[in-house]
């Protein structure tokens, strides 16, 4: 038999990449899944079919697609890489039955008592703190905002700029720039640089993130960045010119440099049939979608959702490691996946990891 | 009924119509004639108001409507047809008549919408004075054709007809018998007697010498823009300066 | 040399030319006596090709030419001098002179003689070389368009309504200037309003009404011809 | 004063790239009445070629220069003979909604061949020149210098040749071109050679400092038209000067105003302009 | 074959269709369809709006889908920023929707054919970008979420898709039948006239920017309930909802199902809308399909699937009742008659 499984997020127009690498790891885990005969459910073993509709980062032909993946596929569950689709599944996906499986890292999403949605990422909110402690320590207390403007980047500004002076920093130009449409940066880095910070908070995609960085240093800027955890340091090395170039900077740890087992594993088998490097969008739907298979035997059910959702927590605690590339250790009562994160700092042109339970810590 | 003064307008250098003064009294036939390019169009684009002059006054019925709205000056009774007659293809000929007489009706788009009395006697009125305009141009029979699969001659006396629907007291003309034939032009030229016959001043502009010599009650001839002479039909048949401008001369005949 | 059949021409549904047929003999100069709109422009557009014949058959010198491309016959030497001039008004009048032997680009030589015979016919030319054609008069706008037509080193000119617009001054010059041509071995067909004008000048003329050919005589014919009087020159 | 010349320097950086394309789009308009949508595309597509042409086959930015420019170009005719010359008495909505498929065609394609990754264009010039406080990275004024020689070699082309004229001369009066024997499907072909030229070469000018992905000619097409709205359809000096002055607004208006608004400047700006002269800067009163 | 054509064409077709609508929920088992079906009723009733400016009046006005959002986000920030229902929001929406147009539409509408066009264009592109930037009031690029759905009555709820479906196809409904009644009306007719010509209309005594400014308003009015209505039905609304890519979207359904006529914008968002779920399959490829798709369609059939039948109907049966003498009831327009190379066609 069968079951399947729905994705819908953006895989043409702007976001398609990062769509694209969503899907990826759901792919990967349901072949491992099916190569290691399905998932087993009273005596019956189930194949896990990814039924991937586009949604072009749209919360309505999200919400569309949410609607074509219940109907007509009967997918008990539903991923989606975005907080505005996140949303519009909320609208019916407690009453038409179906978990929405959320890469959005938006607090939000699992705070409005929705039973029935999985929140995947940590919520950016936890790497904030940390963030700036470290920033400060290396390279002074004044802040400069320079990040993007879509929705996900909004809210960390919102959640970013308060703790920043709660802690005793002081920011001196907030002047976000987008990311995806903009032609050239020097305008709006030149601008933040006028301000004379000692950090600049950036973040967007990877890529564009990159240009960001090394428009910056072109323009002599001399301090260290704060990366909003959807750019990856790695990505962002390549395109600003080597890890030289963001020196001082602090971020979520690129899975190639990560030490957990699970991460080297997934890297490597990554590696096999990608020319690209994993990025951790990939990694954490790829966990994301053994945890729903594994939620799936032990509910005893490919059906019920609110029956697999129960069993989760059961299923955390089984999941083979080298299936769980962040070791996500626990789901809270309202759905928000847990684990303890890495954090990583550049330092002499290496990437040093630092345990976010740590850096608090002390 | 519609007195001229000093009118003047100008493209860029070039003055299409170069201080022309002239009067046009009512319920005859009034033609303007002149070389291609002599501004004959652009005097009438002037009086109906589709531009507005550079110099000048133009006064119809006692009252000056120098730079008024071309719709204004529709409402106000001024007809026209065009040097090329612009119907609606894609539609039969009463079809394109009925919106002829919209500016003699009140309808508003509330009317519209609760389908007010209004506008169902408006609309019945339009269609009855749509057939009667196609009847006073003697085409009642072709009402229900395509204007695409009529023939230029009825175009001609299509565009009369919309005309008309506006129930004007002025209709300015231009070129009417262009692209027709004699006796087809005859015909035409019956029409606008009949239109003057029912109180209607006309005013034309017409290239063809046989219809205008018969017709017309008055002639204003124009030139590079300028008037170079007014006057009877006959008149003008023997005005020297308008036989070497544009009628060609006599002694050429012989020549 | 150039001969048409039957040739019909049709803008849509409405059909401008029916079932035209005449000759133009090598070395004449016929005259083509027309109302507006009675299908002088469409015949020329149709044989010097901007419009596709919708029936009937053209042919130059023998050589069947139907619904050749305008660049084509331009090539074979039938060149029109347009109602209207369809100059290009933001160039200057020798650019404008220049691209009139568009089609002898190759032969500079050739093309520089041509040039020295135009601005010798038209002086006035010579000190406007450098305005913009459309900065000027009508009657010197309709130099330049034959002016243009002769670059093309035409064996058959079509000239519709050269006259057009012209002060009678001007025209008269225009009718000398045509003979000349004419008497330089060039053919020419010639639409004209101005009927006096244009058959003291002609050898032959047609006479062509709502697109059919009403009727066709030598020069003394149609000038003596009542008809034609009446119609086409109203006196 | 340094940071007033900085913003200078990217408002002649971003207004010679706009030029570029507008140039292309007006040209284009010019001859055929064609407002072609799929222009932004064709500049997509020659950042990918040259990309490609560098990456994978290893050649050097020049060379890759010139055969995005000859991909292009090809693929611009192409879309004339296929799409607009059958389109060319039809009414402009349905060019527009043509030059849309095409749109969407091109970037489904390339997004196939080479995902929708954002990439990074090297280029041999990374050197950074310093004057002050005043900083000015190489393959800027590569930029500005390959923009305006480009326009400028344009110029000569059109002023100078026969076959440039031609162009020009189809622009002013088509009945006129033709009879002077000027085949009329040439100069269309022609044109939208050129402009494909335009496009891809913008693109590898551009890309160095960019990022190259399907996505990537949206935003430009949009403003390449405020451009050539602002200049005046069809006016080559219009598009250039266009380009210059919405390339300066957005520095200048992104620095001094608002970084966050910097898009809505431009528009805002031609609202502005067109609401005062509703055809452009550039149009002639009169034929 | 040719009595089938002209029932394509007779109002029998109408009630063919409203009867179809009618049942569709009771024999579709799937509620996917009814959704997709509800959310092509909301678009066809904004291509009606643009049909009228666009269609019948001759004005391309690609700022409609800016429109679309403002009537969606006037719904959104009432009922979710200040607590206002549903319904009084909706009404909000279409004076909002009013209000914008004639604003715009007094600016822009002196502007012509291309101008005109690209300057709507701008103008939806600055909708888009204020949508975005301005956070105070839209919520910028966050989006609006917990939209207020259409209040019900008794057992009706309209956040279940088949109620909804039903109340969208009451709008739809009225949204047609008052288009087909203004086409047919004086007020039509006048629009036809400035469509063929502005110098013939306003010879005609025609006031050419009053005439032209209502069109426009109707048009953006309708634009904006159908946003009102969407963004009752997604409950969720971002800028992105205001991105030009609709209005073309909105075009194209506009051209497929035959501009300026009456059945054209529905049968055309429904075509193109059941096209795109079943290109689904093919994910990021499907605009390989969809692009040529959209060409061909334009070059091969120019007036739409409805246009093209009318035509070629409208005009064998005006020439039989020619022949007895009695006529039957004109085809709507076609396609807009500014042809755009005025010379040298021919070659
Ligand atoms: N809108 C315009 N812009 C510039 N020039 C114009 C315009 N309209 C007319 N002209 C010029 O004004 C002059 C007079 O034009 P007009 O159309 O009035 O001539 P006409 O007497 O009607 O000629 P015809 O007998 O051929 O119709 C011509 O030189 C024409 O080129
Ligand atoms: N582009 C066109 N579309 C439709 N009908 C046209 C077109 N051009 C000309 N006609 C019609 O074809 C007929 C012949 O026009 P044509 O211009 O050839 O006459 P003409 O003898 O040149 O007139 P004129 O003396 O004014 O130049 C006229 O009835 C005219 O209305
Ligand atoms: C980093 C990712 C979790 C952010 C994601 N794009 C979102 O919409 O929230
Ligand atoms: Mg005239
Ligand atoms: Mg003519």
């Amino acid at each position: 038999a069968e079951v399947n499984i729905g994705f819908t997020g953006p895989l043409s127009g702007g976001a398609a990449l990062y769509g694209e690498n969503t899907l990826e790891g759901l792919r990967m885990a349901a072949e491992e899944i099916n190569a290691a005969g399905g998932v087993k459910v009273g005596g019956e073993s189930y194949d896990v079919n990814i039924v991937s509709l586009d949604d072009k980062y749209s919360p309505s032909q999200a919400a569309v697609n949410g609607k074509r993946l219940v109907q007509q596929y009967k997918t008990p569950a539903v991923f989606t890489p975005h907080s505005g689709g996140t949303f519009a599944l909320q609208a019916f996906n407690q009453r038409d039955g179906f978990i929405v499986m959320s890469y959005t890292s938006i607090p939000s999403v699992t705070e409005k008592g929705n039973k029935l949605t999985v929140k995947i990422p940590p919520s950016f909110t936890d790497y904030i703190e940390p963030f700036s402690k470290m920033a400060m320590e290396t390279s002074g207390k004044k802040v400069a905002v320079a990040n993007a403007t879509h929705d996900y980047a909004k809210y960390w500004t919102k959640a970013f700029v308060p703790k920043w002076e709660a802690m005793g920093g002081e920011v001196v130009a907030d002047n976000p720039m987008d990311y995806n449409k903009s032609a050239d940066f020097y305008t709006g880095v030149s601008k933040v640089l006028a301000a004379k910070p000692d950090v600049l908070f950036i973040g967007g995609a990877s890529e564009p993130t990159g240009l960001v960085v090394r428009q910056a240093r072109e323009l002599g800027f001399k301090g260290s960045f704060i990366l909003m955890d959807q750019a990856k340091i790695d990505e962002v090395a390549k395109v600003a010119g080597g890890l030289q170039a963001v020196e001082g900077s602090v971020g979520v740890t690129p899975l190639s440099s990560s030490a957990i087992e699970g991460a080297r594993k997934f890297v490597e088998k990554y590696q096999q049939n990608h020319k690209n490097v994993a990025t951790s969008e990939t990694a954490y739907n790829y966990f994301a979608m053994h945890m729903l298979a594994q939620a799936m035997q032990e509910a005893g059910s490919v059906d019920d959702p609110a029956k697999i959702r129960a069993a989760m927590p059961a299923a955390l605690k089984k999941i083979p490691a080298e299936y769980n590339p962040y070791d996500v250790n626990g789901i809270s009562e309202n759905g928000a996946l847990e684990t303890d994160v890495q954090l990583a700092q550049v330092i002499d042109g290496k990437v040093v990891l630092r345990r976010l339970s740590d850096v608090l810590s002390q | 009924m519609l007195k001229i003064s000093n009118l003047t307008k100008r493209f860029g250098g070039l003055a299409a119509v170069n201080n022309v003064s002239v009067e046009f009294p009512a319920n005859q036939v009034n033609a303007i004639i002149g070389p291609n390019g002599a501004g004959k169009s652009t005097f009438f684009n002037l009086v109906a108001g589709a531009m507005p002059p550079s110099e000048g006054k133009i006064e119809y019925q006692g009252m000056d409507i120098t730079g008024m709205a071309p719709d204004r000056i529709a409402r106000l009774g001024v007809a026209r047809t065009f040097q090329t007659t612009m119907l609606f293809d894609q539609s039969t000929v009463l079809d394109n008549l009925i919106v002829g007489h919209r500016l003699r009706t009140q309808s508003r788009l509330w009317d519209v919408i609760i389908n007010s009395k209004r506008l169902r006697d408006e609309e019945k009125k339009c269609r009855s004075r749509a057939a009667e305009v196609l009847d006073f141009v003697g085409l009642s029979h072709i009402g229900h054709r395509y204007i695409v699969d009529i023939s230029q001659e009825e175009r001609k006396r299509v565009a009369f007809a919309l005309a008309m629907a506006t129930d004007p007291e002025l209709v300015l003309l231009d070129e009417p018998a262009g692209g027709i034939n004699p006796e087809e032009t005859e015909n035409l030229a019956d029409l606008i007697r009949k239109m003057v016959k029912h109180g209607i001043t006309v005013c034309l502009i017409e290239h063809k010498m046989d219809m205008i010599m018969s017709l017309a009650d008055k002639i204003m001839v124009l030139d590079h823009g300028e008037k170079i002479a007014e006057g009877t039909p006959e008149q003008i048949k023997n005005d020297p300066v308008v036989i070497e401008a544009y009628l060609g001369s006599e002694q050429d005949v012989e020549a | 040399m150039l001969k048409l059949e039957n040739v019909d021409a049709k803008y849509d549904s409405f059909k401008a030319l029916d079932k035209v047929s005449m000759t133009v003999g090598q070395g004449e100069l016929v005259v083509l006596l027309g109302a507006n709109g009675a299908g002088k422009t469409t015949l020329f557009n149709t044989i010097s090709g901007l419009l596709k014949p919708s029936a009937g058959s053209i042919t130059l010198n023998g050589e069947d030419v139907t619904g050749r491309r305008p660049s084509a016959l331009v090539q074979a030497g039938v060149v029109q001098c347009p109602e209207g001039r369809k100059l290009f008004p933001e160039m200057s009048v020798m650019k404008n002179l220049v691209l009139g032997a568009y089609v002898h680009r190759r032969d500079k030589a050739g093309i520089r003689k041509t040039l020295d015979q135009v601005l010798e016919m038209f002086p006035i030319l010579e000190e406007k070389k450098n305005q913009a054609a459309g900065s000027l008069s009508g009657g010197q706008q309709q130099m330049v368009a034959i002016g243009r037509a002769l670059m093309g080193r035409p064996k058959l000119m079509l000239l519709d309504e050269p006259s057009l617009g012209l002060a009678p001054l001007v025209v008269k010059q225009m009718f000398e200037t045509i003979q000349t041509i004419n008497n330089a071995g060039t053919t020419v067909l010639l639409a004209e309003q101005n009927a006096f004008a244009a058959l003291k000048i002609a050898t032959r003329a047609y006479v062509i009404e709502n697109g059919r050919l009403v009727m066709e005589g030598d020069r003394d014919a149609m000038l003596g011809n009542e008809a034609v009087r009446k119609a086409y020159i109203g006196a | 004063m340094d940071l007033f010349l900085q913003q200078v320097l990217n408002g002649l950086t971003l207004g010679s790239i706009y030029g570029l394309i507008a140039l292309g789009l007006t040209l284009v308009y010019g001859i055929l009445h064609v407002p072609n949508f799929a222009h932004g595309a064709l500049y997509m597509v020659g950042a990918y070629v040259a990309y490609f042409t560098m990456v994978d086959l290893g050649l050097n930015y020049w060379l890759a220069m010139i055969a995005a420019g000859a991909v292009v170009a090809f693929l611009s005719v192409l879309c004339e003979r296929l799409v607009f010359h059958p389109l060319r008495h039809a009414p402009p909505i349905h060019d527009k909604i043509a030059a849309i498929g095409i749109l969407l065609f091109l970037e489904a394609v390339v997004q196939m061949y080479w995902g929708a990754d954002f990439r990074r264009m090297p280029t041999p010039y990374n050197e950074i020149l310093h004057f002050g406080g005043l900083t000015i990275p190489a393959q800027r004024l590569l930029i500005i210098a390959g923009a305006f020689g480009l326009m400028g070699a344009l110029h000569l082309y059109l002023k100078k040749t026969m076959t440039g004229a031609t162009i020009i001369a189809m622009a002013q009066n088509r009945e006129g071109a033709f009879l002077v024997g000027i085949d009329a499907n040439r100069v269309a072909m022609m044109t939208f050679a050129i402009a494909g030229v335009l496009a891809a070469v913008g693109a590898t000018l551009f890309a160095p400092i960019n990022l190259v992905y399907p996505a990537m000619g949206h935003l430009l097409i949009m403003k390449a038209f405020v451009i050539i709205i602002l200049g005046g359809m069809g006016s080559i000096p219009g598009a250039i000067v266009g380009g210059l002055i919405i390339g300066f607004a957005e520095a200048l208006g992104g620095f001094y105003i608002s970084n966050e608004y910097k898009d809505v400047i431009a528009f805002a700006l031609l609202v502005v302009i067109l609401s005062v002269k509703p055809t452009g800067l550039f149009t002639k009163g009169v034929r | 074959m040719d009595r089938l054509m002209n029932f394509f064409v007779s109002p029998v077709l109408k009630w063919a269709l409203l009867v179809l609508a009618v049942v569709f929920p009771l024999i579709s088992d799937n509620e996917y369809h009814i959704y997709v079906m509800a959310t092509a009723f909301i678009w066809a009733i904004a291509v009606y709006g643009m049909n009228i400016i666009t269609g019948y009046c001759g004005q391309l006005n690609l700022a409609h889908g800016g429109f679309f959002a403002i009537g969606a986000y006037v719904v959104a920030i009432l009922t979710v920023d200040h607590e206002w229902a549903f319904w009084p929001a909706f009404i909000a929406a279409g004076l909002a929707g009013a209000i914008f147009g004639f604003l715009v539409g007094v600016v822009s509408l002196r502007l012509k054919e291309h101008y005109f066009a690209i300057f709507t264009l701008c103008v939806g592109f600055i909708i888009y970008l204020l949508l975005e930037k301005w956070e105070e009031l839209t919520h910028g690029s966050l989006g609006i979420i917990n939209i207020a759905p259409p209040e019900g009555f008794g057992l009706v709820d309209f956040t279940e898709t088949v109620p909804f479906y039903y109340l969208v196809l009451a709008f739809l409904v009225l949204s047609v039948w008052l288009v087909s009644r203004l086409s047919r009306s004086l007020l039509g007719r006048t629009f036809l006239a400035i469509r063929i010509s502005d110098d013939l209309a306003q010879s005609l005594g025609i006031n050419l920017m009053r005439n032209k400014v209502l069109a426009f308003v109707l048009s953006t009015v309708y634009a904006a309930s159908a946003g009102a209505l969407y963004a009752g039905v997604v409950r969720f609304i971002g800028p992105a909802e205001a991105d030009v890519v609709h209005t073309f979207d909105m075009i194209t359904y506009l051209l497929v199902g035959g501009i300026g006529t009456l059945m054209g914008p529905l049968l055309g968002t429904l075509a193109i809308t059941w096209l795109t779920q079943m290109l689904q399959s093919l994910e990021e490829y499907r605009m390989i399909i969809f692009g040529p798709m959209l060409v061909i369609l334009v070059i091969f059939f120019p007036r739409g699937i409805v246009g093209g039948f009318l035509t070629w109907r409208g005009r064998r049966l005006a020439n039989k009742a020619s022949q007895q003498g009695q006529g039957g009831e004109s085809p709507t327009p076609s396609t807009p008659n500014a042809d755009k190379q005025e010379a040298g066609n021919n070659a």
